[in-house]
């Protein structure tokens, strides 16, 4: 080892503390468990840290996020798509879209990727405890979603009536469906599935049409109701004045932004949207919130 | 700095072994058939050439030959049908008409042009194949590796740590 | 001559035949000009001419920010023409899509940048109308006689010269964003399957942008000097665009912004063109 | 948003303000003012031209520094947030993948001869490195480095630090700001205890007696300066007027180049890449821009800000408005570089200067 290779990578003297700060864009190492393709063109994962220590002492609320990483490939954000009750893995759901979507998807289990998180804020758990709740998917939106359904089914007892609308263009495209089955058969969840018109299939026994339509048809109430919307922009458009009409107050309807993200962790400038940083400030914002920032999301 | 034990330190190893690394783009239908030909005819040539084979000459862009300097080629070949052979009718046409851009951007860059070798073989032509592979790699051979674009590599900033770790271990 | 053109701006503004005319105005600094969008027949006082109008307007014909606003009169120098042929011949835009006020001119920049001397458009060869003295076209020059120097120079040395060159390259891509020719929806460089155009400013990466935008500017390249006017760190940008544009016409006999009608060079062959390189 | 104002303490915290330490340096000493930096191990960074071109640079030698001119053409910030770095390696075996944290972050660093502007970049900077998450990168950096900062005795068009509150003698930033007060003498104000250390350890300061003051030097540049802009008038305009016909007029012309973000000293927003081979790669760290149409799309192809004219309006509400709002300062120091590299003029003098005269006539109105 050169002199100049030690000075390169020990601290020196002059350099006052050496306090060691972390490198907080470093990746954990996390092991491919469980791969499963739910669509044509999405996969979810399980997945657990390769270090057991390190499993045994991570812990993440409702609704955070993460980077991915593929190594070699790049880094990607998506929602943990877990509970954080859930202690012996967290899952990510993905759709085959870029770079580093398309490498996820050609990996096999037992394989190796990085994990840099948990980022962001979470669900208002405790403010939605003793509520009804409404969850409100469309598409590939319903793994953001999703963690918070399991979370309140975990914790059946601390919340009312829970009432979850998803739809897919397709009934392909609709995504976890042996949890839909499984929703489907308990009597302490509602549960209603749509595709778009023309999505369907002979055997389909959903509904059919559009998600805003939909919800206008269930009419669900909003006393004391929190709802969870996620899904494209197209359909947050159309659902949140459904919302509005039902008499939620912005402050009841929560949604989930997804900037394109780089660091996830208030640096890099990407995701900033008025003095919002979603990465930092969300990605889980109020309706009420949202109509404060400028339209750029 | 550093650099110079380090390029001084890691070719004195390599010297010993290197061989010539040349990658050839070739078209699917005369080129890649032709060397396909040289092979079956059972002739012996230089094993120094990876090739890559397109759907036609004309898809050879100068991306394709940068990028296998990028990683690491000491040469690069590119052959197509012969004019008037195309098998899409004019693609080797339109190539040729960018090769000689190729060419002479690459030289004004300071490309040594003795390294970039541009042919028309055809299905039939397996001992040309055979023969422009061994003079390719004879003219390389002579001229060394790819040493300017080489540097470029090592300054590569995961590359260079990697050589120092690895004088580190040995 | 600015009197004419605002005079000619505002008829072209008031009876709507153009709703923008885009020229020049002062800029804030001194000896600088800025592109500005008049879009008022009020507002036509606004339009200057002088020797630091620099920039080449032609860009902002296939800009959105610009062409949403109708159909446009561009003030355009002889060099600023060339590049409005080349857009018309790639199909960008419509020659009848467009107003061209060609204006003679002598040069721009003090001292006049180094296209100027070898400019043979000082009257641009296509207008709809045509401000300033006629010049008569320079014959005689050597449009590259610089290229030839270079090459006169060892490869060893051609290598060293730009590789110091392009290791100043931050890759802020401000050449291609100010070349009217790069018109692409999503660059090579942008692209990231596969990554051809490593996105790090080092020099292996530099190499690898630098030569394909000079390639991909190969037969099109008008010699503006936009590239090389704009580049932060100073690179000689145009230096190797007009090595391939001394290329282009060797072999093909083609200079790029001379005819709407002429087939671009990549886009066309001969069965005899030259091959002398190919074995 | 509850920890805002536990930030914006944090970040008060980095600029520890004392009085400074007057004290003077001999011009013909300036030079053994590096080569003591030099011997004392730092790596010094100066300004260096090259031809036109002036950009910070390390130096060997203090005969390289070039300390003429107005503002080099990039700024100093590379040193600290270099335009292309390695922030970890790995490497890829079969079965296994191995993280290397090696980053080359801790050599003490000494940046000479940059101005004032520039060094007021430095503490602006520190609120979003140590926001929140604390990045070693930066302020690792930061802390074995010493900032020597000549004052301005010349400006040009481009150059309104007055505007936005510092001075062509700011000692912002400094830990030793340099100002030229005689033929022969530099007033040197000692700002921190880092500066202090540094010009013990050079031996080559000299008490400063009572009678110098920088004041009478840079009163010239000063009044040249003047006032471009009304700073107080511009956030409040920015708060009600994301939606504007102003927007469009004034940046239309924007090519979206990016050369403002890439010579500024206080844009800061970056990408991370891998470069990889088969066998292993590293994660990598490269400026990135606002300004830059890929910067903001979604993996669906939506892009947020779809035009030139909404990303350049990013940039200002940024550095006006979004930055104030959340740090407490304009992430801005004046030294016009934007306005002066800008291949079309956009200016944002002039933009200012525009919002600033708007305001003032709504408050008439009023």
């Amino acid at each position: 080892m050169t002199e100049e290779h030690a000075a390169a990578v020990q601290p020196t003297v002059a350099h006052s503390g050496g306090n060691g700060l972390e490198n907080i864009y470093l990746p954990q190492l996390m092991v491919i468990q469980e791969i499963t393709q739910e669509t044509p063109d999405v996969k979810s994962m399980k997945l657990v840290f390769k270090d057991e220590e390190m499993q045994k002492n991570f812990s993440f609320r409702t609704g955070q996020f993460g980077e991915f990483t593929v190594f070699g490939v790049g880094e990607s954000t998506f929602n943990i798509c877990s509970s954080q009750t859930w202690k012996d893995h967290i899952e990510c759901c993905f759709r085959k879209v870029g770079r580093v979507t398309s490498a996820l998807w050609e990996m096999n289990e037992g394989e190796i990727i990085g994990f840099r998180g948990p980022y962001g804020n979470w669900y208002p758990v405790e403010k939605m405890e003793g509520q009804n709740i409404l969850f409100i998917a469309g598409g590939i939106a319903l793994p953001p979603v999703r963690c918070m359904i399991w979370h309140a089914l975990d914790m059946r007892d601390k919340f009312k009536d829970i009432t979850i609308l998803y739809g897919a263009r397709t009934v392909a495209d609709l995504v976890f469906k042996r949890e839909l089955e499984e929703w489907q058969k308990r009597d302490d969840v509602t549960i209603v599935t749509t595709v778009d018109p023309g999505g369907e299939t002979p055997d389909w026994k959903g509904k059919i049409g559009f998600v805003p339509t939909v919800l206008k048809e269930v009419s669900p109430s909003s006393d004391n109701t929190i709802a969870l919307v996620c899904g494209p922009p197209i359909m947050i458009k159309f659902t949140l004045p459904v919302l509005l009409e039902q008499g939620f107050a912005r402050e009841d309807i929560l949604t989930s932004l997804e900037n394109r993200m780089k660091c996830g962790l208030g640096k890099c400038g990407r995701c900033n949207v008025g003095k919002v940083y979603i990465c930092k400030d969300g990605p889980i914002f109020t309706a009420a919130a949202v109509a404060l920032l400028p339209e750029e999301y | 700095m550093s650099d110079e034990t380090k390029t001084e330190d890691k070719p004195a190893a390599a010297e010993k072994e290197w061989q010539p690394r040349i990658i050839a783009f070739v078209c699917n239908w005369c080129t890649y058939a032709g060397a396909d030909l040289a092979g079956t005819s059972r002739m012996v040539y230089e094993p120094h050439v990876r090739i890559i084979k397109l759907p036609c000459s004309g898809r050879i862009d100068v991306s394709f030959i940068i990028k296998a300097f990028e990683q690491g080629a000491d040469g690069v070949m590119v052959s197509g049908c012969h004019p008037g052979d195309c098998h899409y009718t004019a693609g080797n046409y339109h190539a040729r008409r960018r090769f000689g851009g190729f060419r002479d951007l690459l030289e004004f860059c300071g490309f040594d042009m003795r390294r970039v070798v541009f042919s028309w073989v055809s299905a039939a032509e397996g001992k040309k194949w055979a023969d422009l592979v061994n003079e390719a790699v004879a003219k390389i051979r002579e001229l060394g590796p790819f040493k300017e674009y080489q540097k470029l590599l090592a300054e590569d900033i995961w590359r260079k740590e990697e050589t120092n770790s690895d004088r580190e271990t040995g | 001559m600015i009197e004419q053109i605002r005079e000619k701006a505002k008829e072209l503004l008031a009876s709507g035949e153009v709703k923008v005319v885009i020229g020049y105005e002062n800029g804030g600094l001194p000896e600088t000009t800025r592109p500005v969008f008049i879009t008022s027949p009020d507002e036509v006082d606004r339009l200057v001419w002088n020797k630091y109008c620099y920039a080449n307007l032609a860009t902002f014909l296939w800009r959105k920010e610009v062409s949403s606003l109708g159909k446009p009169a561009i003030v355009a120098k002889g060099c600023d023409v060339k590049a409005i042929v080349v857009l018309i011949q790639e199909s960008q835009i419509k020659r009848e899509d467009v107003v061209i006020l060609g204006v003679t001119c002598t040069g721009v920049g003090d001292p006049p940048l180094s296209k100027c001397p070898i400019c043979d458009v000082n009257t641009p060869r296509e207008y709809d109308c045509l401000f300033g003295e006629e010049i008569p076209p320079k014959t005689d020059i050597n449009k590259f006689a610089d290229v030839d120097e270079f090459e006169k120079k060892s490869p060893e040395e051609r290598w060293e010269f730009w590789e110091e060159q392009l290791s100043k390259c931050v890759k802020c891509y401000a050449c291609r964003q100010v070349c009217p020719m790069c018109y692409c929806e999503i660059c090579i460089a942008d692209k990231n399957q596969p990554q051809w155009i490593e996105t790090s400013s080092h020099t292996r990466g530099n190499y690898h942008w630098n030569l394909v935008r000079a390639w991909h500017l190969a037969g099109r390249c008008v010699d503006c000097l936009e590239c090389e006017r704009v580049c932060p760190v100073d690179i000689p940008l145009s230096l190797v665009n007009r090595r391939l544009a001394k290329s282009v016409k060797a072999r093909f006999g083609y200079e790029p912004g001379y005819d709407t009608e002429a087939p671009p060079p990549f886009t066309d062959f001969k069965p005899q063109d030259p091959e002398e390189f190919i074995k | 948003m509850t920890g805002d104002s536990k930030e914006k303490q944090n970040a008060e915290q980095v600029e520890k303000t004392r009085q400074p330490i007057l004290k003077t340096l001999r011009v013909e000493n300036l030079n053994d003012l590096v080569r003591k930096g030099l011997d004392l191990g730092y790596r010094v960074f100066a300004p260096v031209k090259d031809d036109r071109l002036v950009t910070f640079e390390q130096i060997s030698s203090p005969e390289e520094a070039f300390l003429d001119g107005i503002t080099s053409r990039t700024s100093p910030k590379s040193v600290l947030f270099p335009r292309t770095e390695r922030i970890f390696s790995y490497k890829i075996r079969k079965d296994e993948i191995v993280v290397e944290d090696n980053a080359d972050i801790s050599q003490p660093t000494m940046i000479f001869g940059c101005r004032p502007c520039d060094a007021a970049s430095f503490p602006i900077m520190d609120r979003l490195f140590q926001w929140d998450y604390q990045d070693r990168f930066w302020i690792e950096r930061r802390k074995g480095m010493v900032i020597i900062a000549v004052s301005c005795l010349d400006c040009d068009d481009a150059c309104f630090c007055t505007s936005v509150g510092l001075a062509p003698d700011s000692t912002e930033g400094s830990d030793i700001l340099l100002t030229l007060v005689s033929r022969d003498q530099y007033l040197a104000e000692v700002m921190t205890e880092k500066g202090e250390d540094f010009a013990e350890k050079t031996g080559l300061f000299d008490e400063a007696g009572a009678d110098l003051d920088k004041e009478t030097a840079t009163k010239a540049v000063r009044e040249k300066l003047g006032k471009k802009f009304d700073l107080d008038k511009i956030k409040p305009w920015l708060d009600e007027n994301y939606e504007h016909e102003f927007w469009a007029e004034v940046t239309r012309m924007c090519i979206g180049c990016g050369i403002c973000t890439y010579v500024c000293p206080t844009c800061h927003c970056f990408d991370l890449v891998d470069e990889a081979h088969y066998d292993g790669g590293a994660k990598i760290k490269n400026w990135d821009a606002c300004q830059f149409a890929a910067f903001t799309v979604h993996a669906s192809g939506h892009n947020p800000r779809p035009d030139q004219i909404s990303r350049h309006r990013q940039r200002i509400m940024h550095k006006y408005k979004y930055y104030p709002d959340n740090l407490g300062a304009v992430l801005c120091t004046g030294c016009g570089r934007c306005v002066r590299h800008c291949p079309m003029e956009v200016n944002l003098i002039r933009i200012l200067k525009g919002i600033s005269d708007m305001e003032k006539a709504g408050v008439g109105e009023e």
